[in-house]
């Protein structure tokens, strides 16, 4: 199905405290388990697929990134990494 | 005085803050998110709960409504309006304040008696405390995380804008212990705790002296009728 | 080959008019949790075989868990053994979605614990989830607008690396759930043992509030009304999860992997609140139904039958989540967050009107009709034509085999003498660590890891929540009536008998209730047992049902609705018997209520009824020698109720500061809980008990005799108190009294800081899981 | 920096609550009004990053793929549905 993704990231300078708990469990749970110490970061953000039942248009693909910075980020706090499309 | 409780779907607390404002010897004026009327309210109280399930961001889609519109208009023109805990989120996401909430730092929802300091009592909402008077209101979300920029945090800090600091415990991790903000103008207040949920005795937290009997959050509400009446 | 393969699709749906075609069809019946001699009853019902979509109705419908069919001849005695004075105040009584209590000034109130132990095991977070959104659901059926939730949970050992799973995910659930519908939480249970460790039980509890005049039932009588399905949308998300029926049974090849987890959409479900108490108070709903477990084919069916009249119902009108969805599925889907309306045609527009408003969606699926027949069809083509009463209610009934366990005798003489625990002269250092080991054990120490994940502030109206022995919730602002809730099980008392366990359970919810100031009126039960088909299991379910029975006759007060969980077990291994039992009770002002801990300096503190040589199955014998066996303590009914009207009396003149009931680790928790409540220091002397009573000093700290409550009472009301008591033949014994020290004194035992023994109790789950 | 991003969505059977509410709050924003209907659905997954202070290797990816599907999803209601890495 025809679908574009938008991908949302909190900024790198703010905190993740979800992120950071994340890393915590893994690191706790000795996860892959030679080079666990080597993640040194994680960070937890959001993938968002908006689907058509229609092939995707380049005026889409701008609307979505209107979308994206306007409504489903939010700029403070936020950033949109990443604005893809599959059809 | 009026006073306007907005209820979006998913909002759970206007009932309780209606009911403050009736103790408070106010008229509650109950407004409905789809419609831009703002019924001629004196002040306007966004209360807690889960507007939209609060599933893109808490107070997204909220920030979106109809009835935002007005408010953001009316707040810019000074009208006092009160954020509290998802109303201080949708503040946040309609920008009337600066920052952002995100989940607690410890991952879970927490509902505790919060001890907070009132640091501004120049606002239309806190004006019947003493500055850096000590108060236990209710405190219950899951994403009450305050976080801003170093440059954001610098200019709260500079103007006097954080209202309310966590005492003893900082329950979510919020950057510099906010508990809640206002604005220049001090029209604009949001925070995190539920001052309606510490308005009648035996419902609200305890106290050394009763059960349940803390009514701290009383004056959220008279302090806003006593500034309408000396406006 | 799967029962809705492929072939089927492609071929058409499996009409009525082709199962009478086509007697001799092979139908999976077997796979989908049906006996023998049970499909050839369908076969007789229906006079021919059943289309595969009858087929999926009957089996889900008459599964264990919809029909109660190994349950229902001992269920029958809660409506039995009552006398007309206990039905005096019951509005609607057992069978309905939830009972219904009158509670004076034109209040009624709604309650009923529900289970959701096996989607909770699979998938912790949404199964706990959308079990509170199914309870909730329930009272909402009945008119009532719910007011609080509770949760009883049972989790494996701590230690084991899966609990913190199940915690995890059901703590997780049960606070996103209730916390995002706006209900306060105000009490529950969590327990810890390894029985449940494959099998955790999580039960959540809902109460409502209605006026006598708003209550709705779930009926479809007025031929011509229509049938409408509102709320979210049918997907495919729990085809099959309440019953027998696995995902298995759709292979492959067929539409889908159907997966057998529900989910929840809190949000979805606070609308839905909101929309139908406007559709109430419009007056637009002839009858409703929540749609729970079975689906569409249980509203249906049950709606119809319950009306006494018939239906007639266009499947294809259903609103889908997914569009490859087969008649079959729509009909046994759990997709959560729907309910069922019947409305008059000439409401309809007020109903629109509503429903717009809240942005619920809906359709109108079919009409009520006076032939008592349930017909459904699928385009043009008829797949179901059944009547109503033979799906909802005429399932098979079982007289499963019962046997005395052949454990039973040896677990009942390895009492904690027999075992050689119990030793007279015990020395002060170790009953002090005994003490301190106990209420920092899992089970013994401070919940509020879990309990302060939960609201227990939204609405305004709470009086009393966790960690108070009972919940208590203003119903009246006018007035200040309000009702008290406490939930009880001990499924070791239970396991050792279940008789007196389940009696136990009562008189432990009961007297929690008592304690806050509250009248006992109401009971209401979840009971969680293995397997029925294991002969022993059927033992202790009927021992427990009959103990229930025989205790709330003895009380009292009526059993108003419950529910049944069975085949809680992993392998071979069942779960102690775990009947829940929650007790409803009335006061006429919450102002009056009771505080559970001490909060006044100079108060004296007396322990209410008599201790016994009691540590059989105690929190004793389990957290300090890993012991289970004997008996369970001797119940005493009629002194409970004797103890709850002093209460109550002593309550209504304003003459207790503060009441505590013992129970699990005995006088000392009870003690540990009171001076921990607001941080007041107290001084202990155990010798009056011990020379009173006879026993020593491991009895008088840890022994969990019932019909004990632990009061503070000001000087002033001293004599008036212990008057009161004596003149109703409770046994009263200054104990205590309370003190700024901020220390805890046992005379004879150990002194403690009150901040060490706090450290101690609230520590424990937060390092376990934090 | 080097990262890993692991992509985790709902599995498509289930609701998804939060993809719901978003999409009627699009429908009612009138969004990219044109075509606000085109957007038949949205589904909101998780954007995982697990960064690195170093190359990442093959090897890493493996354990990422196990780590996604053992624990930063629930296999149960999540499906991982893209590894890449950045270098
Ligand atoms: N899972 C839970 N959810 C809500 N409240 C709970 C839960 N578990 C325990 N509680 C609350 O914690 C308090 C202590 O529980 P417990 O020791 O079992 O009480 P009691 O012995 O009086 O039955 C009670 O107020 C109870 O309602
Ligand atoms: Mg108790």
């Amino acid at each position: 199905m025809p679908k574009i993704i938008v991908e949302v990231m909190p900024k790198e300078v703010l905190l993740d405290p979800a992120g950071k708990s994340v890393m915590n469990a893994l690191h706790r749970k000795g996860h892959s388990a030679s080079k666990k110490s080597d993640i040194t970061a994680v960070r937890i953000g959001k993938r968002i697929e908006l689907h058509f039942d229609r092939e995707i248009t380049d005026k889409d693909l701008a609307d979505a990134r209107e979308i994206g910075e306007s409504f489903l980020s939010n700029g403070v706090i936020e950033d949109v990494v990443k604005i893809s499309s599959e059809n | 005085m009026k006073i306007g409780v907005v209820t979006f779907p998913g909002t759970l607390d206007d009932r309780d803050a209606a009911r403050a404002v009736r103790l408070a010897g106010g008229e509650a004026v109950s407004l409905w998110h789809a419609d831009t009327n703002l019924h001629k309210v004196d002040a306007v109280v966004l209360p807690g709960g889960f507007s939209y399930g609060d599933y893109l961001r808490c107070g997204a889609i909220a920030a979106q409504a109809p009835v935002m519109e007005s408010i953001i208009k009316a707040a810019n023109g000074g009208l006092p309006v009160l954020g509290i805990c998802n109303g201080f989120q949708v503040l946040v996401e309609s920008h009337l304040l600066p920052g952002g909430l995100i989940r607690n730092e410890h991952q879970h929802f927490i509902c505790r008696d919060q001890k907070l300091i009132v640091e501004s009592n120049t606002t239309a909402w806190t004006n019947e405390f003493e500055l850096n008077q000590e108060i236990t209101i209710p405190l219950k979300n899951g994403e009450g995380g305050y976080i801003a920029t170093d440059e954001t945090l610098k200019r709260l800090e500079g103007e006097g804008l954080i209202t309310f600091r966590y005492k003893e415990v900082n329950p979510n991790g919020s950057m510099n212990d906010i508990a809640g903000l206002r604005n220049e103008r001090g029209n604009v207040v949001g925070l995190m705790p539920h001052p309606e949920h510490a308005v009648e005795p035996g419902f609200g937290p305890d106290t050394t002296v009763a059960m349940r009997s803390g009514v701290d959050g009383l004056k959220f509400f008279t302090s806003v009728i006593n500034s309408l009446v000396n406006a | 080959m799967g029962l809705f393969g492929k072939k089927k699709i492609a071929s058409g749906v499996d009409t009525t008019t082709e199962a009478a075609n086509t007697p001799d069809k092979v139908q999976p019946y077997a796979a989908l949790g049906l006996k023998d001699d049970e499909y050839a009853r369908i076969r007789e019902i229906l006079g021919r075989r059943p289309s595969s979509s009858e087929l999926a109705m009957y089996s889900v419908m008459w599964s264990e868990h919809c029909s109660y069919k190994s349950s229902k001849i001992y269920l029958r005695q809660f409506g039995e053994k009552v006398t007309p004075e206990m039905n005096k105040n019951l509005m609607v009584g057992m069978g309905e979605n939830a009972g219904v209590v009158d509670i004076g000034e034109g209040w009624a109130v709604t309650f009923k614990v529900e289970s959701h132990n096996h989607p909770s095991y699979i998938e912790p977070f949404q199964g706990a989830a959308t079990g509170v959104g199914g309870i909730v659901r329930d009272i909402l059926t009945m008119g009532a607008r719910p007011i609080a939730v509770m949760d009883q949970l049972r989790f494996g050992e701590p230690s084991n690396p899966d609990t913190a799973r199940v915690v995890h995910g059901v703590v997780d659930g049960i606070s996103f759930y209730g916390n995002c519908l706006g209900l306060p939480n105000i009490g529950g249970e969590t327990v810890f043992d390894k029985v449940y460790q494959g099998n955790p039980l999580v039960n959540a509890l809902s109460v409502g509030a209605l006026r006598h005049e708003d209550l709705k039932l779930a009926k479809a009588s007025n031929p011509g009304d229509l049938v409408i399905l509102f709320g979210a949308r049918t997907g495919a998300d729990g085809i099959g999860g309440v019953s027998v029926l696995a995902s298995e049974t759709f292979d492959s090849t067929g539409p889908a992997k159907r997966p057998a987890v529900q989910v929840g959409d809190p949000f979805a479900e606070k609308v839905l609140i909101e929309c139908c108490l406007e559709l109430y108070a419009a007056q637009v709903v002839a009858g409703i139904q929540d749609l729970g477990g079975a689906g569409i084919s249980c509203a249906t069916s049950e709606l119809a039958s319950n009306g006494g009249a018939g239906m007639r119902v266009q499947l294809q009108d259903v609103l889908k989540r997914d569009e490859s969805l087969t008649p079959e599925e729509i009909l046994m889907s759990e997709s959560q967050e729907r309910m069922m309306g019947i409305v008059p045609k000439k409401d309809f527009k007020k109903f629109k009107a509503i429903v717009d408003k809240w942005e619920v969606e809906f359709s109108v699926i079919g009409e009520v009709i006076a032939e008592d027949r349930l017909y459904i069809n699928w385009g043009h083509e008829e797949i179901v034509n059944v009547p109503p009463r033979t799906v909802a209610h005429d399932g098979p009934v079982y007289e499963r085999p019962v046997a005395f366990p052949s454990y039973q005798d040896a677990l009942n003489n390895d009492s904690v003498h027999a075992h050689g625990l119990f030793r007279q002269n015990d020395n002060a250092s170790e009953l002090a660590a005994q003490l301190v080991q106990i209420v920092s054990s899992p089970n013994q120490a401070d919940k509020g890891y879990i309990t302060n994940q939960y609201d227990r502030y939204v609405g305004g109206n709470t009086a009393l929540a966790q960690p108070d022995d009972s919940g208590m919730i203003r119903v009246s602002e006018e007035t200040g009536l309000g009702i008290s809730l406490a939930t009880d099980a001990n499924g070791r008392y239970c396991y050792l008998d279940p008789y007196q366990g389940a009696r136990l359970a009562l008189a432990e919810a009961y007297r929690n209730v008592a304690v806050s100031g509250a009248t006992p009126v109401a009971v209401t039960n979840c009971l969680n047992f293995g397997s029925p088909e294991n002969p022993e299991v059927m033992w202790q379910f009927k021992q427990a049902t009959a103990g229930l029975a025989d205790g709330c006759l003895e009380l009292g007060i009526p059993v108003t609705g419950g529910n049944v969980s069975f085949y809680n077990q992993t392998g071979d291994v069942a779960i102690h018997p775990t009947p829940v039992v929650g007790v409803l009770g009335v006061i006429d002002d919450v102002a009056r209520r009771i505080p559970s801990g001490w909060q006044d300096a100079g108060h004296n503190i007396y322990l209410l009824g008599t201790t016994k040589d009691e540590l059989d199955g105690s929190v004793w014998s389990e957290v300090v020698h890993s012991h289970l066996g004997g008996r369970p303590p001797v119940v005493d009914l009629a002194y409970e109720k004797q103890l709850a009207e002093a209460l109550n009396a002593a309550s209504e003149q304003g003459l207790l500061a503060s009441a505590h009931d013992l129970s699990e680790a005995g006088l000392a928790q009870a003690v540990v809980e009171s001076v921990l409540r607001f941080g007041m220091g107290a001084r202990i002397w155990l010798d009056e008990i011990q020379q009173r009573d006879g026993v020593d000093r491991t009895c008088a700290l840890f022994s969990e005799s019932t019909g004990r409550v632990l009061v503070s009472v000001g000087r002033e009301d001293d004599v008036k108190f212990v008057g009161l008591c004596e003149a109703r033949g409770i046994p009263v014994l200054r104990i205590g009294v309370t003190d700024n020290s901020g220390e805890l004194e046992i005379q004879d035992v150990a002194t403690w800081q009150l901040n060490d023994l706090r450290g101690a109790h609230e520590a424990t789950l937060p390092e376990l899981f934090g």
